[in-house]
């Protein structure tokens, strides 16, 4: 018993190190010295607080876009519509980041808010579609995606500016920036939406595991016909998981909007970070505490990847390939398991 | 303009959007009915891309004009090599096929563009020589009314793609073959019991939409960009994925799809010419395929079942 | 001022110019690269190793990296740091804020902030001048514009380009029309096909990645009718090896010209101004015409004399500020009635 | 003597588990040798080792004679071995020809050569009385027809040594009367085969020699001319059972269900209750006898507001329930013992403890202001885990890891337990052994005992026979008879159930 506990938490760290060991054989064969190329990657995320700061900023909008595709994972549906849910929650915190003069205690969650629905809003499509319809979700939320892309678009040109590529910044009142945080990192990025990442894992394992809500919405992604039979709403629920999914996707664009960036501008195309949520979530087990780590992890990934051309001449492109390999040896965890049973039967 | 030199001009260029979507959603459509879902086509596309240009590049000289074949033969290799990582993981290694999916597109994406650097020092190819030509095919061109509509201004890979849609079929439908495969990926233990060797039909499922997979990237690299760059397959890989599951998992269908895909894109790029729907403004042309697909699902087309087994590791003697 | 510790480097005059790319990188054959290209000529001029303390960049590989990679340099005590392109502007302006005693330059964009130097292009007059040649070289009449997504930028240089047909050929229209990305060579191959078969014979993309397609476009119609008489008007960079067709053993070229957008010089004179200490901080340079920041491709094989000479006396008006080159869409309809009257 | 096939001191483990712990079963050519033991006693995994589904940690496999080394389901097909499944193994979505010719295709060309395979398949078929439609879609036909499929594809592949796997447990009598005269012709052509059930009478009736097995080991193997079902009772579960359940006579109450011209259609849009009318007493178990497809599921689908009514009425205890969502019709106390257990009575992938509340869990004590109270959850389990007997190593394991008569049980203490005011139980007891079924029979009459309506809809006639008050014959989507079960015969409720008049059958009530 106590050997599965281990394990489960065994697994995930040897695939994080089997896929640095593989990227460290891909760079031998190219010619760059690994040592220096993960010294640079583990220097450039976490080296000094300017780039934990970083680091931690790339990591907030991870977490919450990962727990909105483990929400749907784990309620049976598969959104790969994050991005695009993302997106206009992003434009949503931001409209009313600048429209509005309000109180911070007003403003700042009112943009949240308002992020968060228009995530739910875009995600409440598919939604309605797979429940009445039993529409894939998987098409409808991809389709998504693009139309978020050029609404969005069409919207910062006519409304939010005159005919410019981006909205102003948004007002102090609903900004994530704290000069607290810029202080004693040096002025990275960094802002207060760590906290709000933080309290959404809390939100979601909560939600999920242990309110009575959470159980209906479990046992509907498991068993619709079971759940039916046990008086649950199932088409509600089919809904309401993908109407949450998309909030948790909108407040990660609200990170952007009111954080990292203060305003929103036209998109050529999706920021990416909708789809690395699916890696996230998956590295993360789907479940809230995981995705905190494996959110980490690829927040250092990506940031660390930025010092790796300059100081030891790896490409960044690199990092891919090792989230890649990491991937590769989370999702083939069964070989994994095998090999540590063996070896533990081995040794006793 | 009639309307007649509008479908003059959307019909083609419809055709020719539509042809890397219907190579690949063929391999989604084998590898599926496998019962292995292949998130993972977006990849695939991107090694097929990547080796054909690079192969045109680095052979153009030798080859002449028989390199652009034998680039797309290349791709067709490669992209099947490639998913072979995808069947270990997801049929031998039981991987969450979601994740493997995953996986190799970050994986493609990655090892391309690394060794793009490292080939060239540069972050995208030059831009290859020679390429498909524009053809108006022999005969059927001259065919009134049609002849202009479907066969003058294409590309010959674009009637490979529709010919193979139909040999897909054929295949899948009418062959033993094709009837192993789809026992397989509804009920892979029935198939065990007949002594059908589930995990081989799965890896030559996994590799035919490796192969296909690369071939769709390899004629979008070889017609379309030209060169290779991190941009190169942005998203067409998921827009197969929807081809596929539009066309419910149905090699006739995933085509009908894709040229649908194609004929709404091209609508979208033509319109802005077409007199009518001039003064419409860009973003609703630009939203016109997507929100078409939408509709077009929510229609008439409706659910789609997909192969029972789907996405469920096969173990002997598990129940 | 220069803060300088390249440590091994006992002499006092080092001075060192980083510069932060777009996604792009310093291959995107447009303005990333040019402005790489300008770096390298003054690190070479000047003696400049590659690497910290000498001259370096740092690819971005999302909006979300500007900022950070625009810290590194700060943090690597660069002398002077450039962000390129007008998508950098607020990151510039953040961290330009944060660290007052540095000096920064912006491409594409103004930043007003004491310690940045904004770096802009006329690249309507340069436009112009592609315009004109577009214009007298049309035989349908019939000309196109593709641009990338639909932003004051491009609109630029749709402006521009559209005065200089007008200005030329009353009778000309021109087809314009956005592609909604820059990066979608598919989406940039089926415009100029449904362009090119509509009866237009001259399009000028203001694209990046998507005029590829432009380009592979009227090569295919080139390779099936090598009689036909289609072009291409390249963008920021002479995209002259771009339009390379080889039909029957005969080598064509579909480029008709090239509108370069000059980021190297403009870099590199930045550099050296603030070399020899005169940093153009809080100040706008506006490259044109008369700065040879804009301008006409140097390959102008497939150009008529007569068009040429044209060109040319267009390009003194303009330099003389005879006349005023409209830089978006309300300015080009006062151009086009002022044509009128 | 001789002997087609000789399975000596087979083992075969699981993890830590020995399933098959050194059996021995030797079948003689010709005869059909019965396989008998509770559920979870070993039986179908030592057939999957002999149809090469699995490998033997030990032991040794004859055929004819011959030792054999059956790595896969090629060699036992290719040695004559084939193998009806417990759990069908039938391509939904193929054809029956398709279904049978799967993996040995006739082709013509490179392509499938149907026409040839459905004119062998027709010409199996009619050889051995195995009645099918060449071309249906199996999820078109009747489970019988499918059991017959699966017959046919071991025939098409010319198997001589024939495993059926719980064959019966699915049928309808009618059905199981047909397969037992198949068996019999399938012997007299010199083939062999195993079977595999729980239902004792079936073994007295076709088989020449029974090996009964206990907890993975072999216990003995008899002449069934020589025993009789008792002693069999007793040496698979290892004490006496009672066949006949023990019980009062009904005192029935108040009406508690009425049903009132109910029409109800199915998914398809055909109409399979037709104006049915029934009512269901407190104190009363009302049996449903009746050949499957006669608009059984049907109506306690739309009983229990999983499909919705056409028309007509449900009252329970006088109030209307008629179509309300399934929420309240189980507020309003209507339990649920489904026919698919895994379909409809189970979150496989919950644990135990978590399907105990499947319907309650948003009920105090199981949740207050919609926090979940996992301590009082998992008591609860506890509780009923232990009252019901379930056999679990704990209530956190998932459902899916429990043998079927374990899930059973644990659907029918959750439903049992809701104390509902009529207990609908479809199939209750389908596919478990003599101890399980004895086990349910006495918790339903308990219910009844309690005041409670019960509603049992069952295939087998016995079951019928033994635990109704009043048995409702079914027919094309309406109740054409009721029967007192102790004035009646199965012969009787046969010709009752294949439509013939009432009133020729002699009917009260
Ligand atoms: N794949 C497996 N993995 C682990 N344990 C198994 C597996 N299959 C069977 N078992 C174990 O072996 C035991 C015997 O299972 P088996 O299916 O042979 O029983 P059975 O006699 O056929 O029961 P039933 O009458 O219910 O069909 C089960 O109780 C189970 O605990
Ligand atoms: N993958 C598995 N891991 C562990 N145990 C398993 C597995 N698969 C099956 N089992 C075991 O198989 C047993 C189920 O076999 P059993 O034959 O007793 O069920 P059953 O009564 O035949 O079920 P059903 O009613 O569905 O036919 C369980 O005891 C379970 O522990
Ligand atoms: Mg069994
Ligand atoms: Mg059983």
């Amino acid at each position: 018993m106590n050997l599965s506990r281990l394990n489960q938490f065994l697994v995930p760290v040897l695939a994080v190190l089997l896929g640095m060991i593989v990227g460290s054989i891909v760079m031998i064969v190219s010619g760059y010295n690994p040592i220096a190329g993960y010294s640079a990657l583990i220097y450039g995320a976490f080296g000094d607080p300017y780039y934990i700061g970083e680091t931690i900023r790339q990591t907030t909008p991870y977490i919450l876009s990962g727990l909105a595709v483990a929400f749907a994972f784990r309620t049976g549906l598969f959104n790969i519509g994050v991005e695009g849910q993302l997106i206009v929650g992003w434009l949503a915190a931001v409209w009313v980041g600048v429209s509005f003069d309000l109180p911070k205690v007003i403003h700042l969650p009112l943009a949240i808010l308002a992020a968060a629905l228009a995530g739910a809003l875009w995600a409440l499509i598919p939604g309605i579609l797979k429940a009445y319809l039993k529409v894939h979700e998987v098409i409808i939320t991809i389709m998504m995606n693009y139309i978020a892309l050029h609404v969005t678009n069409a919207i910062i040109r006519s409304v939010l500016s005159d005919q410019g590529f981006k909205s102003k910044p948004v007002r102090e009142s609903a900004s994530l920036h704290s000069d607290f945080l810029d202080a004693i990192t040096y002025h990275s990025t960094m802002h207060y939406g760590i906290i709000i990442a933080i309290i959404g894992a809390v939100i979601m394992w909560f939600l999920l595991e242990k309110t009575t809500k959470g159980f209906e919405l479990r046992a509907v992604g498991f068993n619709q016909h079971a759940s039916q039979y046990a008086g649950m709403n199932v088409r509600t629920n089919i809904i309401l998981a993908m109407v949450i999914s998309g909030a948790f996707a909108g407040v990660a664009g609200a990170m952007e909007g009111l954080g990292t960036f203060g305003y929103i501008s036209t998109k050529a195309g999706f920021t990416g970070i909708g789809f690395d949520g699916i890696a996230v979530a998956l590295i993360g087990g789907n479940n809230a505490f995981g995705i905190l780590l494996s959110a980490l992890l690829f927040g250092a990934l990506k940031v660390g990847a930025l010092e790796m051309p300059s100081s030891a001449g790896v490409p960044t492109e690199l990092v891919d390939i090792i989230i890649a390999l990491i991937i590769f040896f989370v999702a083939s965890s069964y070989i994994i398991r095998l090999l540590l049973s063996r070896l533990q039967k081995g040794a006793e | 303009m009639s309307i007649y030199e509008i479908l003059q001009i959307i019909i083609p260029s419809a055709i020719f959007f539509a042809a890397p979507l219907i190579f690949t959603a063929l391999g989604g459509v084998f590898s599926e009915r496998s019962g292995v879902v292949n998130i993972g086509l977006e990849g695939l596309m991107t090694i097929g891309a990547f080796v054909s240009i690079v192969f045109n590049l680095t052979f153009a000289d030798r080859f002449g004009a028989f390199t652009p074949w034998l680039a797309l033969l290349a791709a067709v290799i490669a992209g099947a090599i490639f998913s072979l990582l995808h069947a270990v993981a997801s049929i031998t290694f039981r991987a969450d096929q979601v994740v493997s999916g995953v996986a190799i597109n970050f994986l493609a994406l990655g090892l391309t563009l690394f060794l793009v650097k490292q080939m060239y020092g540069k972050g995208q190819t030059d831009q290859i020589q020679v390429g498909f030509d524009k053809i108006d095919v022999p005969v059927l061109s001259h065919i009134p009314i049609i002849g202009p509509l479907f066969f003058s201004n294409a590309y010959i890979p674009s009637y490979l793609a529709i010919i193979l849609a139909f040999v897909a079929w054929y295949v899948i439908y009418k062959t033993p073959f094709g009837l192993r495969l789809r026992a397989v990926g509804e009920h892979p233990m029935a198939a065990d019991t007949m002594g059908i060797n589930v995990a081989k039909m799965r890896y030559i499922a996994v590799m035919i939409s490796g192969a296909l997979g690369g071939l769709g990237g390899g004629v979008y690299a070889t017609i379309i960009s030209r060169d290779f760059s991190h941009a190169t397959i942005s998203g067409h890989g998921f827009m197969a994925l929807a081809a596929m599951i539009f066309g419910k998992w149905h090699p006739i269908g995933a085509m009908g799809a894709a040229l649908f895909f194609g004929f709404a894109q091209s609508l979208s790029i033509v319109g802005q010419t077409i007199p009518f729907l001039k003064n419409v403004p860009t973003v609703y042309l630009l939203i016109a395929p997507y929100v078409l697909t939408i509709l077009a699902l929510a229609g008439f087309i409706g659910r789609a079942e997909a192969p029972k087994a789907i996405g469920t590791p096969y173990i002997k003697g598990k129940r | 001022g220069c803060a300088g510790q390249g440590g091994n480097n006992a002499g006092k005059n080092t001075f060192s110019v980083g510069m932060v790319t777009d996604v792009g990188g310093i291959d995107d054959k447009s303005f990333n690269q040019s402005a790489w290209e300008g770096l390298q000529k003054f690190g070479k001029d000047n003696g400049l190793q590659k690497g910290r303390g000498g001259y370096d960049y740092l690819q971005s590989s999302s909006d979300e990296d500007y900022a950070t990679n625009l810290n590194k340099l700060v943090r690597s005590d660069f002398d002077l740091i450039y962000g390129i392109g007008f998508l950098m502007g607020d990151a510039v302006k953040e961290v330009a804020k944060q660290n007052p005693k540095k000096h920064f330059a912006i491409v594409d964009t103004v930043v007003n902030e004491p310690n940045v130097a904004s770096i802009t292009f006329k690249e309507n007059e340069g436009s112009f001048l592609v315009g004109v040649v577009a214009g007298l070289t049309t035989k349908t009449n019939k000309i196109g514009f593709i641009g990338g997504m639909e932003i004051p930028l491009i609109e630029k240089f749709e402006s521009g380009f559209r005065a200089g047909v007008k200005a030329v050929n009353p009778k000309a229209t021109v087809e314009v029309q956005y592609a909604g990305a820059f990066d979608q060579a598919d989406k940039g191959k089926a415009i100029a096909s449904s362009m090119y078969a509509s009866g237009i014979d001259v399009i000028y993309h203001a694209a990046g990645a998507t005029g590829t397609g432009v380009f592979s476009e009227a090569k295919d119609l080139k390779k099936k009718d090598p009689n036909r008489e289609i072009w291409v008007i390249g963008v920021d960079k002479d995209q002259a090896p771009e339009g390379v067709v080889k039909v029957n053993g005969k080598t064509y070229n579909v480029t008709l010209t090239s509108m370069v957008k000059r980021v190297d010089v403009a870099v590199y004179d930045v550099a050296k101004r603030t070399k020899n200490g005169d940093f153009p901080g809080g100040k706008t340079l506006e490259y044109g015409l008369p700065e040879n920041g804009v301008g006409i491709a140097p390959t102008q094989d497939n150009i008529k004399p007569e068009v040429l000479k044209a060109v040319d006396e267009w390009k003194q008006k303009i330099i003389k500020g005879e006349i005023k080159v409209p830089s978006n869409r309300k300015e080009y309809q006062q151009f086009e009635a002022s044509l009128k009257k | 003597m001789e002997y087609v096939i000789e399975m000596l001191n087979i083992r075969k483990v699981f993890g830590n588990f020995v399933a098959n712990d050194n059996i021995t079963l030797q079948v003689k050519k010709g005869e059909i040798h019965a396989l008998l033991g509770e559920n979870g006693a070993g039986k179908s995994t030592l057939m999957n080792v002999l149809f090469g589904l699995y490998q033997p940690d030990g032991g040794e496999i004859r055929v004819k004679g011959q030792k054999v080394n059956i790595t896969d389901p090629n060699v036992a097909n290719d040695l004559g071995i084939g193998m009806v499944h417990q759990h069908f193994m039938l391509v939904d979505t193929f054809t029956v020809t398709e279904n049978i010719i799967l993996g040995s295709e006739p082709t013509k060309g490179g392509m499938i050569d149907l026409k040839r395979a459905e004119k062998e398949v027709r010409e199996l078929s009619e050889r051995y009385g195995l009645a099918v439609d060449p071309t249906a879609k199996i999820a078109d036909i009747s489970v019988g027809m499918q059991q017959r499929v699966e017959i046919l594809k071991t025939l098409y592949r010319g198997a001589d040594i024939l495993i059926f796997d719980e064959p019966t447990a699915v049928l309808t009598p009618q059905e199981i009367h047909e397969l037992i005269q198949i068996m019999k012709k399938l012997v007299k052509e010199g083939k062999s085969i195993i079977l595999i059930t729980h239902k004792l009478k079936e073994i007295m009736e076709v088989c020449d020699r029974v090996t009964v097995i206990r907890r993975g080991k072999g216990i003995a193997t008899l002449n069934v001319s020589e025993t009789n079902p008792n002693e069999l009772a007793a040496l698979m579960v290892g004490r006496e059972v009672q066949f006949k359940t023990e019980k009062k006579p009904a005192q029935p109450g108040k009406p508690v269900l009425e049903i009132k011209d109910l029409v109800v259609k199915d998914a398809r849009g055909v109409t399979t209750v037709n104006h049915l009318d029934l009512t269901v007493h407190a104190g009363e178990i009302v049996g449903i006898a009746g050949v499957d497809g006669n608009g059984q599921t049907e109506l306690i689908e739309a009983l229990t507001g999983l499909i919705k009514a056409e028309s007509g009425t449900i009252l329970l205890n006088g109030r209307d329930i008629t179509n309300l969502p399934p929420r309240k019709i189980i507020e309003a106390g209507v339990g649920h013992i489904p026919q698919d257990r895994h379909k409809h009575g189970l979150v496989l992938d919950f644990p135990i403890g978590e399907n105990m509340v499947l319907q309650t869990y948003y009920q105090r004590p199981y949740s207050k202001r919609g926090i979940l109270n996992f301590k009082a959850i998992y008591e609860k389990a506890r509780q009923l885990i232990s009252e019901f007997d379930v056999r679990t190593p704990d209530e956190y394991t998932k459902a899916r890891a429990l043998s079927g008569g374990n899930q059973q049980k644990a659907i029918i203490g959750r439903e049992v337990d809701r104390n509902p005011d009529l207990l609908i139980a479809a199939q209750p007891t389908r596919g478990l052994d003599v101890g399980a079924i004895e086990f349910i029979h006495k918790r339903l009459i308990e219910q009844r005992d309690q005041g409670k309506a019960v509603l049992l809809v069952s295939f087998e006639l016995d079951e019928v026979m033994n635990v109704s008050d009043r048995i409702a014959v079914i027919y094309e989507g309406k109740i054409v008879a009721i029967v007192n079960p102790k004035e009646t015969t199965e012969q009787e409720l046969g010709l009752l159930m294949a439509g013939s008049k009432r009133k020729e059958a002699g009917v009260s009530s």
